[in-house]
């Protein structure tokens, strides 16, 4: 089973910029399927990045963050080559971790 | 085809008051009438959806024994399958006024 | 109810329309000429939107407003078929239960092929798409086709257009009538006013795209193809050229015919042909 | 009222407050534990609650938001559809450690809200659902204080409707 996450880092010397893309419903509890009844609430609550074993960036989402979520930021620091490493969870508890290399 | 077109939408425009105190036979003839026309756009190729839930809406009505609104119904239907057949074939010839050329 | 009187007000006050223009003469037929038809349809498109170079065209309506492109350029930055894609790729590449693959189904093991289909069988007489030629390639293989609307067919469209990314569309209508009467049989379906709303596929994607039809901005027949399959956000996924056009009947209040049927058939060879020299940008992604 | 969550929303708001407040509180439960990864690890439930964004912003920062100039949002005029609307952010301001996405006519305002550690820029993207027309607030936390930028943004079709 392929990974739920793609990530993309790129290093430029001095920082590192990160691109995620999770394969996730992330359902808001509010929108009604064909049937005329309310998907349950089904989203990503946190999204962790990891690197030399301490965050570099945490994101906890709401059921308003788009399906099949994506999010980009850069932090200093961060060598070709490196791992960073990415966890979500989700509200019913699902979970799951890729590592990514720096390239 | 342009005269029996023009009279069904005739009929429509009049709306339902035609229809007034139908029984099941009426229903029923109506409906086959709609069945048939919807079934020569089907050969056509140009179906509307309107017309099967307008079929729809008249069978409902008449589980309910409502054969009025039935029958009402069923040959609204009727009308748009005629619509569907008149739209199709006239389009035949008058695609090309459309073309890029 | 209220509905309902509307619908018949609509009917009849098309039926009325129609009759009204039933009385000009349509123009006469002429030979079908696919070379003509090509240079008039880029020509049209190209006069319209002048400020835009023809490979624009295959990027549908981001290349005809500001806010929309700047929106796709973020989107793209990691595009919403990537999941899509690396399905595709993880399929094509895995063998069926023969031991046989889709490439063994295809010139040059089905990469960077795209943009030679749909293709004119002569043997049956018709024209092949590459949806269609999937399919066969599975059934001759002992599996079950896929649902043409469905996200397996989307994920293998995807991974074949992807390998064929800027190669120009290189449709062939060769001199045979039958090819002649497909493409022909598809270009008037293109031209035809079908459903309720009294619409061909050319009043939208000929006469206004670029505008809006309430929310959506239409994009432009020339290059439509080249895009696909697409993720729509408004679908939430993905969806293969079949699914393109059945939705695309029933929006206008058509009932749309099976997928790969003739008619479909012939309406993707007819749009793939006018595109000729355009390249493949598949996957899209669309509003 | 009387429920202890509130105790807890109350600790969370001394835990966002700054990173040498955690110690004290004592979360330090991580195999890693540095001071800010224990903050980092509690997910604000309650202000994925709220319906309001003021009320979001409360919940989660415990202060209000002054508008700033500092905090550039980039968003379009009208989104190309409500279920996938990227909005960016980023700002001159110093010291950031959290910055929040809010939508408010969405029916919960809070849609995203990251932790920002020493190190990592102040620049975020990401893409949010819009149920219809309606304010997109961006709040930055820099130094202690919250500063907001808001844009309009015009949705036709809704990423939460049918």
């Amino acid at each position: 089973m392929a990974s739920t996450i793609r990530v993309r880092a790129t290093s430029s010397g001095e920082t590192t910029e990160v691109q995620a893309l999770i394969q996730h419903p992330m359902d808001s509890g509010f929108i009604k399927d064909s049937k005329g009844e309310l998907i349950p609430p089904h989203f990503i609550q946190q999204l962790t990045f990891e690197y030399n074993g301490k965050p570099v960036f945490v994101a906890d989402w709401g059921g308003g963050v788009s399906k099949d979520p994506y999010v980009k930021f850069a932090f200093k620091g961060g060598k070709k080559g490196d791992e960073l490493k990415v966890s979500w969870v989700d509200n019913k508890g699902a979970t799951d971790t890729t590592t990514a290399k720096i390239q | 085809m342009r005269i029996t077109t023009l009279t069904s939408i005739a009929a429509l425009l009049l709306g339902a008051t035609s229809a007034l105190a139908a029984g099941e036979d009426d229903y029923k003839a109506a409906v086959a009438a709609a069945e048939a026309a919807n079934k020569q756009a089907a050969s056509l190729r140009n179906q509307w959806t309107t017309t099967a839930s307008t079929l729809a809406a008249a069978k409902k009505f008449a589980d309910g024994g409502d054969f009025d609104k039935a029958t009402a119904s069923a040959k609204e239907a009727e009308a748009l399958a005629k619509a569907s057949i008149f739209q199709a074939t006239s389009e035949k010839e008058r695609w090309r006024d459309l073309e890029i050329r | 109810m209220k509905l309902r009187s509307a619908t018949q007000f609509t009917a009849a006050a098309f039926a009325l329309a129609v009759l009204a223009f039933a009385a000009p003469p349509a123009v006469s037929a002429d030979k079908v000429d696919p070379v003509a038809d090509e240079k008039a349809f880029k020509k049209f498109f190209y006069d319209k939107f002048p400020k835009l170079k023809p490979e624009d065209f295959v990027n549908g309506p981001y290349s005809m407003d500001a806010d929309l492109y700047k929106q796709w350029q973020d989107k793209e930055q990691f595009p919403p078929y990537e999941f899509s894609l690396e399905l595709g790729k993880e399929m094509f590449s895995k063998p069926f239960k023969n031991g046989k693959t889709y490439g063994d189904c295809f010139p040059n093991q089905g990469i960077g092929i795209r943009q030679d289909y749909p293709t004119f069988d002569e043997k049956e007489g018709k024209v092949i798409t590459l949806e269609l030629a999937l399919n066969r390639c599975r059934e001759a293989n002992g599996e079950p086709a896929f649902s043409y609307v469905r996200d397996e067919m989307a994920a293998l469209t995807a991974y074949m257009a992807f390998t064929s990314r800027g190669k120009p569309f290189n449709i062939k209508v060769p001199n045979d009538p039958r090819a002649l009467a497909a493409y022909e049989n598809g270009k008037e379906y293109f031209y035809t006013r079908r459903g309720q709303l009294n619409f061909s596929c050319a009043t939208c994607h000929v006469q206004s795209p670029g505008e809006r039809v309430r929310t959506e901005v239409l994009a432009p027949a020339l290059g439509i193809v080249n895009a696909m399959p697409i993720y729509r956000s408004e679908w939430n996924g993905m969806g293969t050229t079949s699914r393109r056009f059945t939705t695309c009947n029933s929006q206008i209040r058509g009932v749309p015919l099976t997928p790969q049927d003739d008619e479909y058939r012939n309406v993707e060879y007819y749009l793939s042909y006018v595109s000729n020299g355009l390249p493949i940008s598949g996957p899209g992604a669309r509003p | 009222m009387t429920r202890t969550d509130n105790g807890f929303s109350a600790t969370r708001r001394l835990i966002l407050q700054g990173a040498g407040a955690v110690a004290l509180v004592g979360l330090g439960n991580l195999p890693f534990a540095p001071a800010f990864a224990a903050a980092n690890d509690k997910y604000p439930e309650e202000a994925f609650k709220q319906k309001t964004e003021a009320d979001a912003i409360k919940s989660l920062y415990g202060k209000t938001a002054e508008a700033s100039d500092k905090v550039k949002m980039d968003a379009p005029e009208i989104a190309e559809n409500g279920a996938v609307v990227p909005v960016s952010v980023s700002t001159t301001l110093a010291d950031v450690t959290s910055i929040s996405f809010l939508v408010a006519e969405n029916p919960v305002a809070l849609v995203a809200s990251y932790k920002i550690p020493a190190g990592t820029m102040p620049n975020v993207a990401n893409r949010i659902k819009m149920a219809k027309t309606s304010n997109v607030i961006v709040v930055v936390e820099a130094g202690g204080k919250l500063y907001s930028a808001t844009k309009e943004v015009k949705v036709t079709v809704g990423g939460c409707g049918g």
